[in-house]
């Protein structure tokens, strides 16, 4: 195995090794500080390893490797933000109760969310997203509250469904392949040829879109992401949410195109982007605005997916890849950036205000940062028709939420004492911040193939601005309106789901009644001899 | 069709008419004790068929075919094992609850509870 | 009689004295055990256990050896008129998953006793060797048994054994748990007495083999196979005829439960599998062209029962407050994938059900879930044995005090639930690429939602386990590591069979006919 | 004329299997099921299998009788109401029943014709045997494994039934003596065992050729210990003493024995060496006439009511 192999493969197994070393005490009590180093091997691998590497592992074992453009972006990206959020958790988490627990949650976390990026079979696959979204649980649920109980319990039963539409559309996807594990690029490429194609493809944006949260799955996500501790949410939303978008990127064939589900695509996209942004106006909670910004920018990458699935363009996901990036970078940051801010007070708490409002103003576009060059690189994919305008007013809404994202942060920390946060925090999040600006530049001339110099060019800014204003006018408008404000509970649709909760008690309660039922000694017996004499009638009434 | 005066279908027809009525017996009855006693009706009834089988077999210079026989004795023995381990079970419920019926005294349909 | 029938199928193979004694070295504890005193009767069991594992795991390497089926003619009487044996490789999986199951149980048990030394040689202490030593043989027995009465006498066998294990307490509910249990079993193998009665009849002879070649035209045959099953469904506990299990299972002790939901009601559902597979009227049989009608209606109302048992039990089990009830019909609703093999195994002309995936998805799942469901059952009961209860509402933080019963728990819930990497996982890909493949689309919608009821239970738990309560929960009494020890071992296990090729799987079909054309590499 | 006798005596049985069906109460209907056992075994008798009318009577009517009706008077007293099952329970099961009933007389109607037999070959395999009833035979050679597995079943039982014991009398001894005992019991009981242990040992002796063998002789010991015991004139053993333990097993274990010797001396597990088959079958029924003797006594004697001695 080559070195760029190794890489690959530590990816993979250095964070499970970190986990199952846990058993021995001594390790699980150093653990925490530990995490920074578990995602290291994948960083290393997205700068490092060529594209194209593959690695098998031997038998018993089935599971296949591979590193493309896509998958090494994220996978560079997700790394960089989960070693970051760990030295941040070291510090963040230290001296709170049950930090071993919490360890080998992350660590589980982060070897499934990692893992969904280098895959390469569709047995494998299934096995990290699995791991990911049900490690997930044990951030989410960790600080016990009843918030956290309530959010752990609504993300599980979607994860379980989400798994069981991902677990179909897999064994559908297989079923035609004379191996039994396939490779994934194998049985995409006769996916569009198989007679079960439509019911594959909708099991698999059904499995997907759960995981990122795209309207009406989306419910889990704004009681998820706030209920974790302040790192676990920085990954959740920044990196675990990826998890179905490296998924579509995987799954979906792009090299043939399908327009019908393009367009599906696209416009359950445009709603999502709009509805993040609508209901995230009204929390109060930035948290929870944060969250319901995830929602609005990934449904602005199921447009992008939509588009190249539409046109059969697989240089597409590339530039999902790139937006994919950026936003897990500033989500990371916008997220450490709110515990920052919450243990800053006095006068250190401007130039953390200032840098908050920057990462934040990104996701509208803000010139110079890494959202400008995001929102270039995919203006000609989107065009300047109709989508475009449409994306451009989307944008006007992130700056509008981002708005009142910063002035909810900055409320919030008006009472603050005079202190400082510890430099353990402060440095991690420093170091996701400065990546979520610098990075994106150094990749935008692969990825849009016009010079990084171009972004600076007056009619590009004037594209980014007239939103951004848009969304500030929106802003003075929205202080007007104070009603609006947590009009909206969190989870929205949820609580009418929810509404349905007796009924399925009622449910349960006359399952029980039917099963005292049936397991009455005289019921049982008649039953026994239906059966009988149905086993035995079915037969001879075919004779 | 065999003749019905012909003694083994006439008691093969007995063992099915056994096999019947045992069945009412244990699934109606609720005293544990009968349902003891159906199910030893039951079994004879089952054995009578084993012994029309055997009867029909008869050759060779034997009035029956001796493998249903042996078959049959060997189901006596197990079947009083049952019946032997069901009355010891039975006792000891009663000197423990004083009831000899699995049913418990509330009125049934009750989720949860042990009918 | 054509030529062929003359030559005897049943031919004493080299290995073939160890399925004698796969069941006969536990019988002879089991006498052995009466005659000594108490203290001495675990020395037994862990000595026989021992030489049982080794024999099963011999038949194993034998099979694996020879490539052939394992066959002994009990005393040389070739049967019908005698007896004989044979282990093909569905039965030597078998054998080995019991062996394995047994031994833990055995160790679980004793490392159980050991808490309360003063009584270790009880009643209760004592009592518990004889009957593990009965059920061994008898499982054994019916896993190679080839006559319907020898497997008849089996069965009860493992009833005697099965019943008295369950109110090994002695507490009134388990007694009454208990007899219903023994009554409906006896229900149960009356039915299939009165089945092996007709077939006699009708065949003049018993063994498996003879009955496969005969002509099953007479409709006594149906009805015969009728009242088997029948009879061998309740003793499987199927809904709706599962009234016995919740009670008895829930109501036994620890190690009890293990061995009753892990492997006494896989014995009537293998049963139930070579009678459909094996005597089921095939009429003209394979070679002639003809697909199995007779199977394939007997496997509908089958697949009917197994799919209610899987959606009605699994609800059943989400609803629970005790633990151990939740284990226990969590066992009901497992066994019903075991029904819906049926249909999904149907064999076609070139290829013999037992070369399906479907076919090797039901052996992994037979396998997986004894494992699983084993160590649950040990897990609960080291759970049972710190607090005292098995309420799950007061169980909220368990995992802090008992956290290798967590894990356990957990992994042995990973399987429950078929995701990955667990031998439930690997068992339900298969299937439900069989129902997607064979057009099943309503039990490919059973497997998925069996999966996600399953996750809601087995996730009920591990939220309390992971739950800080407003009460911090106290262990009434230290738990040794080893006791948990066992159950994470079987979960482990249950979680290593994920590790088998995603593919038809040769070892299961060795000994079966015409397959050596077919075995996959 | 005889098959006059054979309507008759399925009447009775008929009308027997109901009365204990519908019988008011238990008493009525254990009473009726031990005239039922006796009734079978003139059945048997029609249907040419001595063997099985022996058993049948001895097992059927008589050990079954007393271990049901002694249950009966244990639990008479019982408070509980007898509630009867609802009327729609009864005509459904009675549906299901005739189903049942009318699914299994068209089968027997219909069995093949000629009958297939086992006969010829079992006649045609006695000579190696030496043995001449071919019950016997087939009890002890050809299916000994089934004969074995049901010896275990049987242990099996007792050690379930002894497991029903209160803790603190487990190894202690049953108590089967009544609070009175009725003087013709106890005279029956002095002047009985002696011809019963007679015929006892004839049955067994002439099964090995002629209808009887080691179950039916088996069976008369225990009636016989059992009246001794009821009578009160010995006392029920301890379970946990050593000799009683070894009276059970020891059948078996000889049986085990010989099983095992098989592989050395016979070529095969339970296979018996030729010309010795049949000393070594006597030998094993010898055994075996013990410890079913003592295992249906215990059996019927049911679980420790003392706590054990010393």
């Amino acid at each position: 195995m080559s070195t760029a192999g190794l890489l690959v493969a530590a990816t993979l197994l250095l964070p499970l090794a970190m986990t199952a070393l846990c058993v021995i005490s001594a390790f699980r009590a150093r653990a925490l500080s530990l995490l920074v180093l578990a995602p290291i091997p994948a960083l290393m691998a997205a700068l490092w390893a060529p594209e194209g590497t593959l690695v098998f592992f031997p038998a018993p074992f089935r599971m296949t490797l591979t590193l493309d453009r896509p998958g090494a972006l994220l996978l560079g990206g997700a790394a960089l933000l989960w070693s970051a959020a760990g030295a941040f958790a070291a510090a963040y988490m230290a001296g709170k109760p049950r930090t071993a627990g919490f360890a080998i949650w992350w660590l589980l976390t982060l070897a499934g969310s990692l893992g969904t990026f280098v895959v390469a079979d569709i047995a494998s696959f299934y096995l990290v997203y699995g791991l990911v979204s049900l490690a997930a649980f044990g951030l989410i649920a960790h600080e016990q509250t009843a918030r956290a109980q309530h959010a752990g319990t609504v993300y599980v039963v979607l994860a379980l469904v989400g798994e069981a539409c991902l677990l179909l559309a897999f064994v559908m996807l297989a079923a035609g392949s004379p191996e039994a594990n396939p490779l994934i690029r194998d049985v995409v490429a006769k996916l569009p040829s198989s007679p079960m194609r439509d019911g594959i493809v909708a099991l698999l944006i059904l499995g997907f879109a759960l995981k990122m949260g795209l309207v009406p799955l989306h419910v889990w996500l704004p009681l998820a992401h706030p209920a974790a501790p302040m790192p676990a949410s920085a990954v959740l939303s920044g990196v675990v949410v990826k998890a179905g978008v490296i998924g579509l990127i995987r799954f979906l064939p792009f090299d043939s195109g399908l327009p019908g589900w393009g367009a599906v695509l696209m416009l359950v996209g445009i709603v999502t982007a709009y509805y993040g942004v609508i209901v995230g106006v009204t929390q109060l909670r930035a948290k929870t605005i944060l969250a319901y910004s995830t929602v609005s920018q990934m449904g602005l990458l199921a447009v992008l997916l939509g588009i190249s699935l539409g046109e059969g363009d697989p240089g597409g996901v590339n530039l999902v890849a790139y937006y994919g990036v950026h936003h897990t970078l500033v989500k990371g940051g916008l997220f450490l950036a709110v515990g920052i801010v919450a243990a800053t007070g006095g006068a250190r708490l401007r130039p953390v205000l200032l840098l908050t409002a920057i990462l934040a103003l990104s996701l509208g576009g803000l010139p110079l940062t890494s959202g400008a060059l995001a929102k270039l690189a995919t203006k000609p994919t989107l065009g300047y028709g109709a989508l475009g305008m449409a994306m451009s007013v989307a944008a006007a809404g992130s700056t509008l939420l981002m708005l009142h994202f910063i002035a909810t942060v900055a409320g919030d920390a008006r009472g603050n004492a005079e202190t400082v946060a510890p430099a353990s925090e402060v440095v991690p999040w420093l170091v996701v911040a400065l990546a979520a600006l610098v990075v994106p530049w150094s990749l935008y001339p692969a990825v849009s193939g016009d010079p990084a110099l171009s972004a600076l060019q007056p009619d590009a800014i004037w594209k980014l601005v007239w939103p951004m204003a848009l969304g500030g006018v929106a802003m003075l408008l929205l202080r007007r309106f104070r009603a609006v404000s947590g009009s909206i509970p969190e989870g929205d649709i949820l609580v009418l789901a929810e509404r349905c909760g007796p009924a399925v008690r009622r449910l349960g309660v006359g399952v029980e009644h039917l099963d005292a039922g049936l397991r009455r000694w005289p019921v049982a017996g008649l039953l026994l001899l239906c059966i009988a004499i149905a086993l035995a009638g079915s037969l001879i009434a075919w004779r | 069709m065999s003749s019905i005066s012909n003694p083994a279908t006439l008691f093969g027809l007995c063992g099915a008419a056994l096999v019947g009525i045992g069945l009412f017996t244990v699934i109606v009855h609720p005293g544990l004790l009968r349902r003891i006693v159906g199910f030893n009706i039951l079994g004879a009834g089952i054995f009578l068929i084993f012994g029309a089988v055997a009867r029909r077999g008869a050759g060779a210079g034997f009035e029956g075919d001796p493998v249903p026989q042996a078959m049959v004795i060997t189901g006596i023995v197990v079947a009083f094992s049952a019946t032997a381990l069901a009355v010891a079970m039975l006792q000891r419920l009663f000197d423990l609850t004083g009831r000899a019926t699995l049913e418990p005294p509330a009125p049934e349909g009750r989720p949860g509870s042990e009918t | 009689m054509s030529a062929l029938a003359n030559a005897p199928f049943y031919v004493t193979t080299s290995g073939g004295y160890l399925l004698v004694l796969a069941i006969i070295l536990p019988a002879v504890a089991v006498l052995a055990m009466l005659l000594v005193p108490p203290r001495h009767v675990a020395r037994i069991a862990f000595a026989v256990m021992a030489a049982g594992l080794a024999v099963a795991l011999v038949i194993v390497a034998e099979l694996v050896g020879t490539g052939m089926a394992l066959a002994y003619v009990v005393g040389g009487w070739q049967p019908p008129l005698g007896l004989a044996l044979r282990a093909d490789g569905l039965s030597a999986a078998m054998l080995a998953m019991t062996a394995v199951v047994i031994c833990a149980t055995g160790l679980f048990a004793r490392f159980h006793q050991c808490l309360e030394p003063e009584t270790q040689d009880g009643r209760a202490a004592t009592t518990f060797w004889p009957l593990l030593m009965a059920i061994w043989s008898a499982l054994n027995a019916i896993f190679v048994g080839e006559d319907l009465f020898t497997l008849y006498v089996a069965l009860e066998l493992l009833t005697f054994a099965a019943v008295p294990l369950v109110c090994l307490d002695g507490r009134a509910e388990t007694i009454a748990a208990a007899l219903r249990y023994l009554m409906f079993a006896l229900l149960g193998s009356l039915l299939y007495l009165l089945g092996a009665a007709l077939l006699y009849g009708v065949f003049g002879a018993l063994d498996i083999h003879s009955l496969s070649r005969l002509d099953g035209g007479a409709p006594a045959v149906t009805v015969a196979l009728g009242l088997m099953i029948a009879g061998l469904l309740a003793k499987a506990a199927l809904f709706p005829l599962h009234l016995w299990l919740p009670p008895a299972h829930a109501g036994a002790p620890a190690a009890a439960s293990a061995v009753l939901s892990a492997l006494v009601i896989k014995a009537p559902v293998f049963l139930i599998l070579r009678l459909v597979l094996d005597v089921a009227p095939s009429s003209a049989g394979p070679l002639a062209g003809q697909i199995f009608i007779g199977q394939i209606l007997i496997g509908q109302i089958l697949a009917v029962l197994g799919a209610s048992s899987i959606l009605f039990c699994s609800v059943m089990a989400f609803r629970q407050q005790r633990l151990k009830l939740m284990i226990a019909y969590s066992t009901v609703a497992q066994i019903g994938y075991l029904f819906i093999v049926f249909p999904l195994a149907a064999g076609t002309e070139t290829l013999p059900a037992w070369g399906t995936i479907a076919w090797t998805g039901g052996a992994l799942q037979l396998v997986s879930h004894a494992l699983a469901k084993a160590a649950m059952f040990m897990a609960a009961g080291a759970v049972a044995e710190a607090f005292g209860h098995d309420r799950i509402s007061d169980l909220g933080g368990f995992g802090r005090i008992l956290p290798i019963s967590a894990l356990a728990f957990g992994l042995a819930g990973l399987s429950l639930m078929g995701l990955p990497p667990s031998g439930g996982f690997i068992a339900k890909c298969l299937l439900l690429t069989a129902a997607v493949t064979g057009g099943h689309p309503w039990l490919a919608a059973t497997i998925l939602a069996g999966g996600l009821l399953a996750g809601g239970y087995v996730f009920r738990i591990v939220d309390r386990a992971l739950a800080t309560p407003a009460v911090e929960l106290v262990a009434r009494r230290p738990i040794p590591r080893r006791l948990e020890a066992v159950a994470l071992v079987l979960a482990l296990a249950a979680v290593g069979v994920g590790f088998v090729p995603l593919q038809p799987f040769g070892f299961l079909q060795l000994g079966r006919p015409a397959v050596s054309a077919m075995v996959a590499p | 004329m005889n098959a006059l006798l054979d309507v008759v005596l399925v009447a009775g049985l008929l009308a027997l299997a109901l009365h204990v069906a519908r019988a008011r109460d238990d008493q009525g209907a254990i009473v009726g099921f031990i005239a039922f056992g006796f009734l079978l075994g003139l059945g048997w008798v029609r249907l040419a299998s001595i063997d099985v009318a022996l058993t049948e009577a001895a097992i059927g009517g008589g050990v079954t009788g007393l271990l049901l009706l002694r249950v009966e008077a244990h639990t008479r007293d019982s408070s509980a109401p007898d509630r009867t099952a609802r009327p729609i329970t009864i005509a459904a099961a009675a549906v299901l029943c005739i189903a049942v009933t009318a699914g299994l007389a068209f089968v027997i109607l219909n069995l093949p014709s000629p009958p297939p037999t086992q006969a010829p070959a079992a006649a045609a395999a006695l000579d190696a045997t030496g043995l001449e009833n071919p019950v016997t035979a087939v009890l002890l050679a050809y299916r000994a494994l089934d004969t074995l597995l049901e010896k275990v079943v049987l242990i099996l039982a007792l050690v379930g039934v002894w497991s029903l014991a209160p803790d603190h009398l487990w190894g202690g001894a049953p108590e089967l003596r009544p609070a009175v005992v009725p003087e013709p019991l106890s005279y029956l009981a002095r002047v009985l065992p002696p011809f019963g242990v007679l015929i006892a040992v004839y049955m067994f002796w002439v099964g090995a050729d002629a209808p009887g063998g080691t179950f039916q002789a088996g069976t008369i010991l225990a009636a016989m210990w059992l009246l001794v015991m009821l009578a009160g004139l010995r006392a029920a053993p301890d379970t946990r003493r050593v000799t009683l333990r070894l009276l059970l097993i020891v059948g078996p274990a000889v049986f085990l024995a010989v099983g095992f010797l098989g592989f050395a001396m016979a070529g095969g597990f339970l296979a018996y060496p030729a010309g010795a088959a049949k000393p070594i079958i006597l030998g094993i029924e010898a055994a075996l006439t013990l410890s079913i003797a003592v295992t249906l006594g215990m059996l019927v004697s049911g679980p420790s009511k003392r706590a054990p001695t010393s």
